[in-house]
């Protein structure tokens, strides 16, 4: 299909190589009689969209669906402008700009991208990105377990960390001596439970701002306990939130980790996604990931390249900081556009307009008898429901009415059946929330 | 000329997006909680277009021209790909929408679990992981799983052939693995002998590439397996070189007992200047219930009244999942469009062209550039780039001049184990006539590295930049920049 | 909204000028106090998206319907490669390429696109596009009335050229004296008929081939007709079924028009489109429109410019060929790229296809009682049907099983209530060809 | 490195796109018909898409840079217009279709004509001709037809200001016209000497623009259009310049009957490399059903319940079609987008901005470039291109060397009225800072002019191309390529 050569082009290349056919480059393989591959006959372009399109098709979209469903993956607009340039063949049939004469491009951005991040967490420093939230937690414990030599082995979950998150982490570990401790904490008790856990044993203590519940609480004392301790602070962000939001900095956090899907990048069920991974410029030797340097080039043109490599797998092999090797270039990308478009004020009205609709929501919840939304507690553009019958019930009567109510806590917290996590964002007119309310209350009197 | 940062660019006020003022009462805020300074920069959409416009047109990608870099499978990425993968009942579905809502995503990506698995001879697929060394760590874990769950928790020995990716033994080191590294043989095979003898009961297994990254193929691959098997080791298979395979070789059926794949190399999907990448990992039937979840599994038929009905399932011993949701489903869109639009056939024509075209590459140029290892090669190649009558001269010179004729240069400086290496894959998607452009210029430098050394040392010439200073980024460390300090005050 | 300004700027900006307000830029405007606009105020990016999505939604398109509409525009499959490169700010965002220097993208462009029409059609040369078929043919009859220099005045056009067509060569030389001849012969004549209107006085004779029925013709006897009494020979072209037919060139064309839509231009409800012109070599200096010449830059590359202006507005004013100024760039671009990844053989297997496809259409509506198709004809991917009823009636019938079925040519002809005007093309796949049998001949039934 | 062309990528056999086999059993072929040769490139998808993008990235566009090419209004071309007007609702929608199939896109237009109509004060609006100079010959011939019916078949002189586009004399030339060129008055308006000796009862109209190209409103004009329509004449604007007047002044207020909007100008749609533009006319009441058909108009008014209809009509005295269909639909989308998004105040804000930045641009060069007519301008200026004491210079060698700092060039030579025109018109969307850096390089460049003129003569220096001989072009008149002779033997 994509492969150009012509019957003759071939010919002359066998003869060049000097075997007789192809057959002979293939000479080395075991199996020589392979039966064919039980697989279909190739399609055109035209049948293969006709069938993709139709695949999609089938798919209830949240542009059909009304969609109060966050938990880790926010529906948010993302400007024309973004993808406009997301297409360009020069960005995305690029790779990792390990020439740097011919990807000042890529490295530019790289270069923009950490400095986004570090302007809108208050770090020093970001790296190129990690493949999504999750996996950014699960190496900020590597690092954190690197930067103790194996001196520490205790690692601190806040129970209201993103649960994939978590599960991540586990999943990560699996090899090391690493002892997990705090996820089986009360989910809605307060985060200075935590604080009894910390020990000289605590390599890192990691919570989550706004938390998993949607709620904001303020991790001075916390991370003022860790530190005490001598362990690192970890907070996990939304990055939306920091548009109005105190920047976890200012709670003392050493490593800030979060999932930069809401900054331009589409729900796409789950992925590609962006980690977003900052720290103090003191741990950058042990931070993991690509990372992008200013420098000059030989005709005194300011410009940059990957720099500090020797952390990475391709130099260091098996003593590396971590494996990864391809990020996620172009989802980083997209963020660094999405960010420039917004900027200060953007952010800052975006966060605001998430902020005010999800209040509006919870209060028009609130005056649902028998569901109770996020009761005196600080929260940004998602908040738990406690409904008078499980969750389950409630989205699947819902679903009748083309909405998605929001996640169910209990496939997370087995004790909270009744408890649904909704989160509402710009893309919910007011007219939406009205929808559910109504429908709420219907289905609450019958 | 350099282009200015979006940081220079910006000015207070500015702004390139606008949204809807609220249309609900507005909520107190959270007054403690309020920061009081964004440094984020502000410019104009229009400003923004054309920043990453001019930046864009500083790189290189295969869009642009030839894109040789080895061990990537830089090949043409079809726009009809992109078009699909934005279609709005693909981009706009939430990852934890119920499965009733998505069948159409859980029929893809059950299909391509399939497809992958039919054209590797694995029994099952997870598609969770986000790139190869994903993979790797996932598929390692499932090594380390295995022998665990079986109660043999000595086994943490893990061999490295010494032309292995770092990602490898980073992976393995990363896994809790203790890594040792086993030599190649004259023909660029494993060394059986010193294979055997780490053959032994603390051996977890055996990371291979195959076709490694020399880009011949392990003649003794079966052996290999089976001396790992014979002592209860496992058999990684790093599959970022299934290109030189499709339609050719089952990595399954030669020994492998779990490998990864990269969509972003053998299924086209594009390498985005980085990333994401893709690396789902298939695994022999032994192994299918340790697999990360959630796996998708066809739970009703169909007939010809009623669809199928697809649902996420939990592998009973996983090992647990490996990031947040279910892979890059995006990249998956992407790789079943491939995957369809070459059926059968076309993939058995990717292996065929893909290996044609870096044995004819390799012809053209071996007389001049020594390539070790004298074989046929599969789907790339690696030369050294450097001659004892031109002492001055490196393979990173090469590479910089190559830029010069509008090419990529290959990957330098691996696999570790040839001298000066230029690892060079053409992929499939080349003509012959830019291969014979390719080969003119290699042949060009050559001679101008005899005669004219200096044309190299400072080459790229023609670029729009020259040779970066990486030293002085390494030590002055600037990685960031930030509105100036004075920013807003008129 | 798009206006980069801070109020700062605007100060500044007032200053360096000499002004106090913008309102003292505007003191020379007649009416100072013009009362607001009369319009709603502006709305962000994402509302507007979420109401021209609406818009969108409201329409039935032919993703939805099934459609044999084809009367001049056909729905043909874009390769997914024409838009990708359509989609560059380099292209679209550039204007007629009067710098060369910094136009070479736009230049090569027009060039490859002059010399693959040129190729296409068998003629010496083309220009760089008019607006759509209908303005190519009034420009047509314009430069042959100029090469005449008012010494012929009259004008033949086959009754089976394009209405529309035929009604913009009316509009544009409603100012002249030029006698039109030819329309109101009978529709279902011969080609041959033509010939006896033909004089001293005929300037031009245009037909269409495939003509407005589809049907194919040989003009070779009318082509040498309009030559022997020293007239010009003008052949209207559906490009695709130059594919699988010979070109115009054949019958001794001296102009070539036709409307390039089908060469991956979306149907767009009607524009923009695509004017094809072309002609011999002779006539380059009486041609109208713009036109790309090879030369050498003053490094020795190779380049292109725009050439012979002195035939256009801005050079001759009222002594020009035309008026034309703006033209159909980027429609020509796509068709550049269309052709460009065709080559040879896709564009004779396109062609082949919509052949077959409308002969098993026109095949099995002949075995549907009292519907006649195209009898004893010739015809590409369109043909006419005779219906037991008039044509209005059985779109409206059609329409209800979301068929569109073709052109109703009493809207054009008047004698022919029953005639309808099918098309079919690579985008009917058998399935839809056999639905509208069964619906026919169920109807015809009932 | 100069691309090669399309033809000399050709290859036999290579495809780019493949269609399916028919799924209808083949027909018999017309044996006289078909032909033998067909003489196209044979390329592959990969080869198109290098080719294509390399070529463009020779391209100066609005996304690149800086572009005040005087009186085509190079604004920012908004990136939503792209992906609103690409919804398979608008591009999969059959001109033909029944209007109850289409009432989105019908309903489109209808609010796009109403949009116009009240930006401008005219009471009809034809969306159908496809650029400005269409809608001029549109204007022109409703003007022709307006006399004719009234039986004033005399009416045929047609006066156009010297500084007039050449689309506006040869738009009139082409509808039969006798075109009178009236001279300008010092303070760059019409000359209402001049023109008052011209009317009289052969007077058809005059073609005017306002502001004019020079970027002056004309202070006259509503005397200008009072003295024609004193004789029986009618008013034609030209509405290129309508950026300037954005909710700033109506043209219809001011006398003018019939006037073109340029959408590619004024409302953002994009210039696409030369086209495709598009030219609704406005009208007054008097000449609304002497307007193209079809327009659309709504039918039935619409309720709470049911939404309104629309269709097309054909107004009455129609001067008939002036091209196939209903005009430029994916040029209306965007459009109409582009109007709503801004709003009201948004428009005003066009009209403010563009005429601020070209005040202010002028404000900073025009102590080194003489500009003529010493007032304020509108949304443009135009400068001279010359200096007594750099005898070599003229406004070309200025344009070329502009180039090499980044910028488009100015329109040259036109107006025809000032010496070695550059006419410079910046747009609203950019930035002081941008024109700071012009200026400086325009000041710069003056310098040179005088110190170094050889540095102008032979710019451009920094593209990729540099000065193309269009004499040699004319001369030899290679404007086609084609196969090679021997194409297809081995
Ligand atoms: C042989 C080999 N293994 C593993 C990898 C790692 O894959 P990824 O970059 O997708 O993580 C690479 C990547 O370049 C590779 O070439
Ligand atoms: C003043 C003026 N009038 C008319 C035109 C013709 O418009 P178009 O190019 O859209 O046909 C132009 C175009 O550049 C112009 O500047």
């Amino acid at each position: 299909m994509y492969t150009p050569h012509t019957d003759a082009d071939r010919e002359a290349m066998l003869e060049a190589i000097g075997v007789d056919s192809i057959d002979d480059l293939f000479h080395c393989l075991p199996d020589r009689d392979l039966p064919d591959l039980a697989l279909p006959e190739g399609m055109t372009e035209m049948e293969a969209l006709d069938e993709l399109q139709f695949i999609a098709s089938v798919n209830e979209s949240t542009q059909e669906l009304t969609s109060f469903l966050g938990a880790g993956a926010y529906n948010h607009y993302i400007p024309a402008a973004v993808d406009s340039l997301l297409r360009r063949g020069e960005f995305y049939t690029a790779y990792t700009p390990y020439q740097p004469e011919i990807s000042q491009g890529t490295l530019q951005s790289i270069f923009e991208y950490q400095s986004l991040i570090a302007a809108l967490t208050g770090m020093d420093i970001s790296n190129a990105s990690h493949y999504d939230g999750a996996t950014a937690v699960a190496e900020a414990v590597n690092m954190a377990l690197n930067r103790y030599r194996g001196r520490r082995t205790k690692c601190i979950l806040s129970p209201r960390l993103h649960p994939q998150a978590r599960e991540t982490v586990h999943t990560y570990m699996m090899g090391s001596d690493l002892q997990i401790l705090g996820e089986d904490l009360d989910p809605e008790g307060d985060p200075e439970d935590l604080i009894s856990l910390i020990d000289e044993e605590t390599a890192l203590v990691i919570v989550q701002y706004p938390d998993f519940f949607g709620q904001i609480h303020d991790y001075t004392a916390l991370g003022e306990a860790a530190h005490e301790a001598g362990a690192m602070f970890g907070v996990h962000i939304n990055p939306i939130a920091l548009g109005l939001l105190k920047p976890p900095s200012e709670f003392g956090a050493d490593i800030v980790t979060g999932e930069g899907q809401p900054l331009g990048i589409p729900l796409s069920f789950g992925g590609p996604y962006l980690g977003i991974f900052a720290t103090k410029k003191e741990y950058v030797r042990k931070m993991a990931g690509r990372l992008a340097g200013e420098t000059v080039d030989d005709r005194g043109q300011r410009g940059y390249v990957l720099t500090l490599s020797t952390r990475e797998q391709h130099i260091r092999r098996e003593r590396a900081t971590s494996n990864i090797c391809t990020n996620q270039g172009l989802m980083m990308l997209a963020s660094t556009i999405f960010l420039s478009l917004l900027g200060k004020e953007g952010l800052r009205e975006l966060a605001l307009l998430n902020y005010h609709k999800a209040h509006y929501a919870a209060e028009q919840i609130n005056t649902i008898p028998g569901y109770l939304a996020s009761p005196g507690k600080s929260f940004f553009n998602e908040f738990v429901v406690h409904c008078p019958r499980p969750a389950a019930e409630v989205n699947q009567m819902l679903l009748e009415y083309d909405i998605l109510g929001g996640y169910d806590l209990s496939e997370s917290y087995p004790g909270m059946e009744n408890g649904l996590l909704m989160a509402v964002t710009e893309m919910n007119p007011r007219y939406e929330i009205d929808y559910l309310i109504d429908i709420l209350a219907e289905e609450s009197d019958a | 000329m350099p282009e200015p940062t979006i940081f220079e660019l910006s000015k207070p006020n500015r702004r390139g997006i606008r949204y809807p003022k609220p249309d609900v009462p507005e909520a107190d805020l959270p007054r403690d909680f309020l920061r009081d300074d964004l440094p984020l920069p502000e410019v104009s959409e229009h400003e923004v277009i054309r920043h990453f416009t001019n930046i864009s047109q500083y790189n290189h990608g295969v869009d642009i021209g030839f894109y040789p870099l080895g061990s990537c499978t830089m090949k043409y990425n079809p726009k009809i790909n992109e078009d699909v993968a934005r279609l709005p009942g693909f981009t706009s579905i939430h990852p934890l929408q119920p499965p009733e809502t998505v069948q159409g995503a859980l029929g893809l990506m059950y299909e391509l679990q399939e497809w992958l698995a039919e054209v590797s001879g694995f029994e099952a697929v997870s598609l969770q992981p986000a790139a190869g060394a994903h993979g790797e760590l996932t598929g390692v874990l499932i090594i380390r799983a295995y022998h665990r769950n079986r109660g043999d928790e000595k086994r943490t020995k893990m061999l490295i052939p010494d032309s292995a990716h770092g990602t490898n033994p980073a992976t393995s080191a990363m896994s809790g693995m203790e890594v040792v590294e086993l030599p190649s043989d004259e023909r660029g095979n494993v060394d059986l002998e010193a294979l055997k003898t780490e053959c032994d009961d603390t051996l977890a297994g055996i990371m291979i590439t195959n076709p490694n990254t020399l880009g011949l193929f392990d003649e003794n691959i079966v052996e290999v397996c089976q001396l790992v098997h014979d002592v209860g080791g496992l058999v990684y298979g790093d599959g970022a070189n299934m290109n030189a395979l499709l339609g050719k070789c089952k990595p399954a059926l030669t020994g492998i007992d779990v490998m990864h794949f990269n969509l972003h190399k053998t299924f086209s999907t594009p390498h985005g200047g980085g990333g994401p990448g893709s690396g789902p990992v298939g695994v022999v039937s032994e192994l299918a219930e340790l697999l990360p979840g959630p796996v998708v599994v066809r739970t009703e038929e169909g007939d010809e009244e009623t669809p199928p009905f697809y649902d996420f399932h939990y592998p009973e011993h996983t090992i647990g999942r490996v990031k947040a949701f279910h892979g890059h489903f995006g990249m998956f869109v992407r790789a079943l469009t491939y995957l369809i639009t070459l059926g059968k056939d076309g993939l058995r024509d990717v292996a065929e062209n893909a290996v044609l075209n870096a044995n004819y590459l390799r012809a053209l140029i071996k007389d001049t550039y020594h390539v070790p290892y004298d074989r046929l090669c599969m789907h790339e190649f690696v030369a050294e780039g450097e001659w004892e009558d031109a002492p001055d001269i490196q393979a990173l010179d090469i590479s910089k001049r190559m830029m010069d004729f509008g090419f990529h240069p290959p990957t330098n400086y691996f696999p570790l184990i040839v001298h000066e290496a230029l690892m060079i894959e053409p992929t499939e998607t080349e003509t012959k006539e830019t291969l014979d452009a390719v080969a003119e210029a290699m042949l060009q430098i050559a001679e101008e590295a005899h005669e004219d050394p200096e044309k190299l040392k400072t080459a790229p010439h023609k670029t729009p930049f020259g040779r970066l200073d990486e030293v002085k980024a390494a030590k002055d460390l600037i990685l960031t920049t930030s509105l100036p300090e004075d920013y807003g005050e008129a």
